[in-house]
């Protein structure tokens, strides 16, 4: 099947302060299959922004070609640029609402746009307030919204016209966890449901891992890292992605936690990673105790990856040191066991 | 900045006029000098500003109005200013490039006339005159637009910069146009459908005069440079400038005084 | 001298056409100078409309037409007037010369306030499709409202200020009224009546325009 | 010891779009002490926000009184509200960042109020910018950053004085994790260093669970619960609260979670409690294998809580029923088992 | 009629005339108009020296004053231009009143333009313990900086306009020049090199205006 998104050897660059440019985007070469939901991760500053506001022409690249449904932007007709632009939803980083016009107002803006008449307009409205559970801010304005209600009014509004494709950056930053599971399930559904194409900026792994299908890793202007979220996730290559999978579900203790933990338990640590397809946890208990080891689980957690588990357990294990190492390189030969 | 007239010759004479522009003025400069008289000219595009720049002692002399203006100044500003010599009387007519006489114009037509207060009731009264117009009560040389009975009038009168009367002669049945305006601005004297008589009677109030404060009426500098604006080189110049209709008047300052003193009188009557 | 029950008529006279003028000129400026304003804030460098030839020309036009002294600007633009109004004297035509210079003053002030609406918002709506005219109408200007009503609450100051420039040429109106009956004849009660009702009708726009910035702001 | 800041039912009401007011924050009494972190959670819309502003007088409440340092705020002259302001750093939801300035400029702003020499004040901003990572983005301006790098500039300003109290509404939310851990320790590392008492407006509940002392759960402008982080996580009261402290490590699994487990362990599921002091979750490895049921971990974690074990453990139990029931029935004796 | 030898020097001298005017103008209410504009912004409703009696106060006087026509005033304020300046007349004497009106309509060019700055940094200058004033002087006035650049550029040619009025009272200057020595004189030339030169003047004005405005928004 033919990307939806495609980036081409895409660069692009903005004046810099001592008149080096900055190259915000380096170079990137990206397909982005339709339906898919894709997660774009990476330090601050590593040029997330930029690359998803390629997608829709809000900037313009330096060099290199970026293909939306099969049709590239540069050249494109500034008519069919906003028919494109009609079909891309976007939630911004800093939500950019509509001052002049009240939360409802924001949400019904886009619909006009898309001419929609009077009627369904406000039907639809009240519908997407309801579903963002702003309904009765309906007729506030910006100014008078907390933040995340002012997230909540970009989420809706970028939602409002039903768009083939979805660019949301860091579209719950600003909202406390039981509202992102709603927006995040809201987002899963409009995947599902209407086979929206979803770019999502994030910097919560929960929402990578929840939600995405696959995700890329940026640093300093590059896609260094791009496939499956379990793939990517449960074997990172790159240094900044083992970093960004630590902080998900099952990481192994910081420094000072393992401090902490030793005090508590004098035996010997060790990590054992959870992947699908590999050493299940209960498994383990057996082998444990078929050695006449004591395993203590004392750290790290099971979660879900695309709906499979995912995750790393940390043991303290009692017994003789024999008996352990014994278990130990049993285990090495099939999980990549790490004692710390 | 400009200096101010503080110049180091002893005799130096600031005046305020309002048609520096015209190059006459430069003429007038170059006697003064030969006669030992520094002239330093302030330029007022407002009338209303000369006569108290004059009281106030900011300048000596000025040359912009005709007695009837300065009557009613000293008059409406409790002043005493006296004119101290005399410069010229301007003839005030009526142009019309599309009608042969006043006659001709026909009733609902259009006229101009300065909008300035020294010319613009000697315009009413010149249109009274040329029976276009009827004044309420008669009219006098206090007369405004206002006092225009439009009932028993023919014409609509239609007060303007003084420069747009030249301006609009094209667009309009009648224009009254100062003389110096219709000068700068080449209308043809053949464009004169009616006119006052500048060496008339009634045409005393409208001569143009030299004025300073009372306490120098006997000034012999200024009475100087009166004599100065009538020297033949001056006045040739003048003409030039203000056009050939014009009446130049050496009047006595005293008679000036006198006809100025009645004028006052008048207005005082009719005053409010 | 003229007295008060000579003069009321013209009076009521003069503020009919200061009014006639006033509404005239602002509702024709100010629709034209909206265009100018927006074309000038638009098709600068990096804006919605970018165009160096239009930004400059229109920039260059600005400026050339705004210096001009008004009464030379009357008499140079008189062929048009004559033709675009048939006359180029009384209160009908001075409408035509303060109309056009009156756009480009507006053009001005609304350039000013568009330039500091967030351009997050206009991205905004970019990012939906929306046409660049729409973003004009519907995201610019009601962005910068607050501002801009208070800007052509200036304008409305500055029109008044222009129409007393109307007797140039026999448009009449309070501002001339004030002069000619009031001012040239030293008849200070008629100018300060005069200038007093002239500063309660700006006293009132301004009022309007404050209440109108304040509900406009959303702040 | 006296609270160094302390609302006495405080209240604060905006004017509301249909003429009814918003009560965005409702009779909140509350207590922050000296030295101490409190974070402050909430669903969107809660009255965090506001409630964190009145704090600095950036709101004024409608009633009640807020009392700063000991003085209370109302009545307080101009100057000593200035002096006060001076002492307390500020991090804004929207960044607030002065958009004529560059990053190093914003950054400078409050030493210059504070009236530091010129060249103090320059290397303190390096030392800052450097803290934060952005260094190297000192000359750019506002407009010229990533979200994450205008945040940080609005930290490391909101830190520049070395502020007595630091107001930090969802300082991290544009950050990626790791920038965000290394905010966390900076944080940290003043409170400690410093002693600066902090008050953290936050979604993240591992910003609460690794950074703070208390926290403060707001729902509907009032303060539904505050106390010690560990008690409020580890036996939460109210509803609210229990909703945000499922979204952290060792929650139990979702419902869609569930049926996927389920499909791939036949068994029967129960979660359990991993509390300090509670049952350790080795001892209930030794527990299964004593009564003859096959455990398997399939779900959950166990991480740290204010520096103690926290978390749940879902297992699988394989045996004989009544085995199992006798099992569960020992463990309920002293842990809250769950069978799902 | 005057050849362009005659007028030469007196085009040269208008010319200085009309830069000590404008200068001297722009510098006083520059100053006071940024204070009067200021006073505007920060004493409305929900302002940051919010005080209904300064903003009721100021915007009245303000409105007494714009309005008024020129000449007017200037004859108005003439004892306190005489108290102050020594004379009335003259280049010196008439940047009195033209810079007492100035500021009032620079007043309202910067309120207009302050209005449109975020509240949120003001609020962050607030919360680190700015004093009012240093609000309004470091945070206020530079956030604002874009649009106010181009508003005083705005009201450099409003400036240079209104001294074309300064002929009323012999202080003479480039658009008095054009007046009397080109259009009263129906000396078409005239006016319009004069008029060129105003117009570059402004349009230098104008294109250092831009580009500093452009400077000034950092985006
Ligand atoms: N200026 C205002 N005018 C009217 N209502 C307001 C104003 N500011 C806040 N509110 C309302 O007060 C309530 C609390 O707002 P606040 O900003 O304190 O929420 P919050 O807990 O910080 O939310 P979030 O997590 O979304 O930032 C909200 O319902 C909001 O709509
Ligand atoms: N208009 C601009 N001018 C100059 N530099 C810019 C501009 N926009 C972005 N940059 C720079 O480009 C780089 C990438 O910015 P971008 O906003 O894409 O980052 P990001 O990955 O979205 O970061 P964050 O997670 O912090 O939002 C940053 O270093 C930023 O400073
Ligand atoms: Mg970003
Ligand atoms: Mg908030």
């Amino acid at each position: 099947m033919t990307p939806v998104i495609s980036f081409r050897n895409v660069s692009k660059e903005f004046p810099g302060a001592g008149g080096s440019p900055v190259r915000a985007v380096d170079s990137v070469d990206l397909d982005v299959a339709n339906g898919e939901i894709v997660g774009v991760i990476g330090y601050s500053g590593a040029g997330k922004s930029t690359l998803v506001r390629l997608i829709n022409g809000l900037e313009v690249p330096t060099s290199g070609e970026v293909v939306v449904e099969g049709r590239p932007l540069s050249g494109m007709a500034e008519r069919d640029l906003r028919a494109l632009r009609g079909r891309v939803g976007m939630i911004f980083q800093r939500f950019n609402l509509l001052s002049s016009r009240t939360a409802a107002g924001n949400v019904a803006y886009p619909l006009k746009v898309a001419g929609w008449p009077r009627e369904r307009r406000a039907a639809r409205v009240a519908e997407l307030l309801e579903f963002v559970g702003i309904s009765e801010k309906a007729r506030q304005y910006p100014a008078q919204l907390s933040g995340g209600q002012q997230q909540r009014v970009g989420i809706a509004r970028a939602l409002a016209t039903g768009p083939a494709i979805l660019l949301a950056d860091e579209a719950t930053s600003a909202l406390d966890p039981e509202t992102t599971k709603d927006v995040l399930a809201l987002l899963k559904k409009v995947n599902t449901e209407l086979g929206t194409t979803v770019v999502v900026i994030t910097h919560e792994m929960e929402v990578v891992s929840s939600l995405c299908d696959s995700v890329a890793v940026m640093e300093g202007g590059r896609v260094i890292e791009h496939g499956p979220v379990y793939d990517v996730f449960a074997s990172p290559r790159e240094p900044a992605t083992k970093r960004f999978v630590q902080s998900v579900h099952g990481d192994r203790p910081s420094p000072e936690t393992l401090a902490r933990l030793r005090h508590s338990f004098p035996g010997r640590i060790v990590t054992v990673p959870i992947r699908d397809g590999g050493t299940a946890a209960g498994e383990l208990a057996g082998r444990f105790a078929a050695r006449g080891v004591r395993a203590t689980i004392i750290y790290g957690g099971i979660g879900e990856l695309s709906e499979k588990p995912f995750g790393s357990l940390t043991y303290e294990l009692a017994g003789a040191d024999a008996d352990v190492d014994a278990l130990l390189a049993e285990l090495r030969s099939h999980t990549p066991v790490e004692e710390l | 900045s400009p200096p101010p007239g503080a110049s180091s010759s002893a005799t130096a004479v600031k005046i305020g006029v309002a048609d520096a522009s015209e190059a006459y003025w430069q003429v007038f400069q170059r006697k003064a000098k030969e006669r030992g008289i520094d002239v330093e000219l302030v330029n007022f595009t407002d009338y209303n500003q000369p006569n108290p720049a004059l009281s106030q002692n900011q300048l000596q002399l000025n040359q912009f109005q005709h007695l009837q203006y300065l009557a009613n100044y000293n008059v409406r500003n409790h002043d005493t200013l006296v004119p101290v010599g005399a410069t010229a009387v301007y003839p005030l007519p009526l142009y019309s490039r599309k009608h042969r006489s006043p006659a001709d114009i026909p009733s609902g037509g259009q006229v101009v006339i300065p909008n300035d207060p020294t010319n613009q009731a000697r315009a009413l009264l010149t249109l009274q005159a040329a029976k276009l117009i009827t004044l309420k009560g008669g009219g006098n040389t206090l007369s405004t637009p206002a006092d225009v009975d439009t009932a028993a009038s023919k014409v609509t009168v239609i007060p303007v910069d003084a420069a747009q009367t030249a301006a609009n002669l094209p667009s309009v049945d009648g224009a009254v146009v100062n003389n110096n305006y219709a000068t700068s601005a080449n209308l043809s004297p053949q464009e004169v459908i009616f006119s006052d008589d500048p060496n008339s009677e009634s045409s005393k109030p409208y001569i143009n005069v030299f004025v300073a404060r009372a306490a120098d009426k006997d000034n012999p500098t200024y009475l100087d440079l009166v004599r100065v604006y009538h020297d033949p080189e001056v006045e040739a110049a003048a003409k030039q400038d203000l056009g050939p209709t014009t009446v130049f008047k050496n009047n006595d300052p005293a008679e000036l005084q006198a006809v100025t003193k009645s004028l006052e009188a008048t207005i005082q009557k009719a005053g409010t | 001298m003229n007295n008060w029950a000579q003069l009321y008529p013209q009076l009521v006279l003069s503020f009919q056409q200061t009014i006639y003028m006033v509404v005239w000129t602002l509702l024709i400026a100010g629709g034209l100078g909206l265009l100018i304003g927006v074309l000038l804030y638009a098709t600068r460098p990096g804006g919605l409309l970018r165009s160096p030839v239009v930004f400059h020309l229109l920039n260059v036009l600005v400026n050339i037409v705004r210096p001009i002294p008004f009464i030379i600007f009357i008499t140079a633009v008189g062929p048009l007037t004559l033709l675009v109004m048939g006359t180029t004297i009384g209160t009908q035509a001075v409408v035509f010369p303060m109309a056009t210079m009156a756009s480009f003053v507006i053009g001005r002030v609304v350039e000013q306030n568009l330039i500091a609406v967030d351009p997050g918002v206009i991205e905004a709506a970019r990012a939906m499709g929306a046409s660049k005219s729409r973003i004009i109408l519907t995201v610019l200007i009601p962005e910068a409202l607050g501002p801009l009503v208070l800007g052509y609450t200036f304008i409305f100051v500055a029109v008044v200020d222009m129409s007393a420039m109307a007797g140039y040429v026999g448009g009449g109106g309070l501002g001339n009224f004030a002069i000619a009956y009031g001012y040239q004849q030293f008849n200070w009660p008629v100018t300060l009546v005069t200038v007093v009702i002239i500063i309660v009708v700006v006293q009132a726009a301004q009022l309007l325009g404050n209440w109108l910035a304040r509900k406009a702001l959303h702040r």
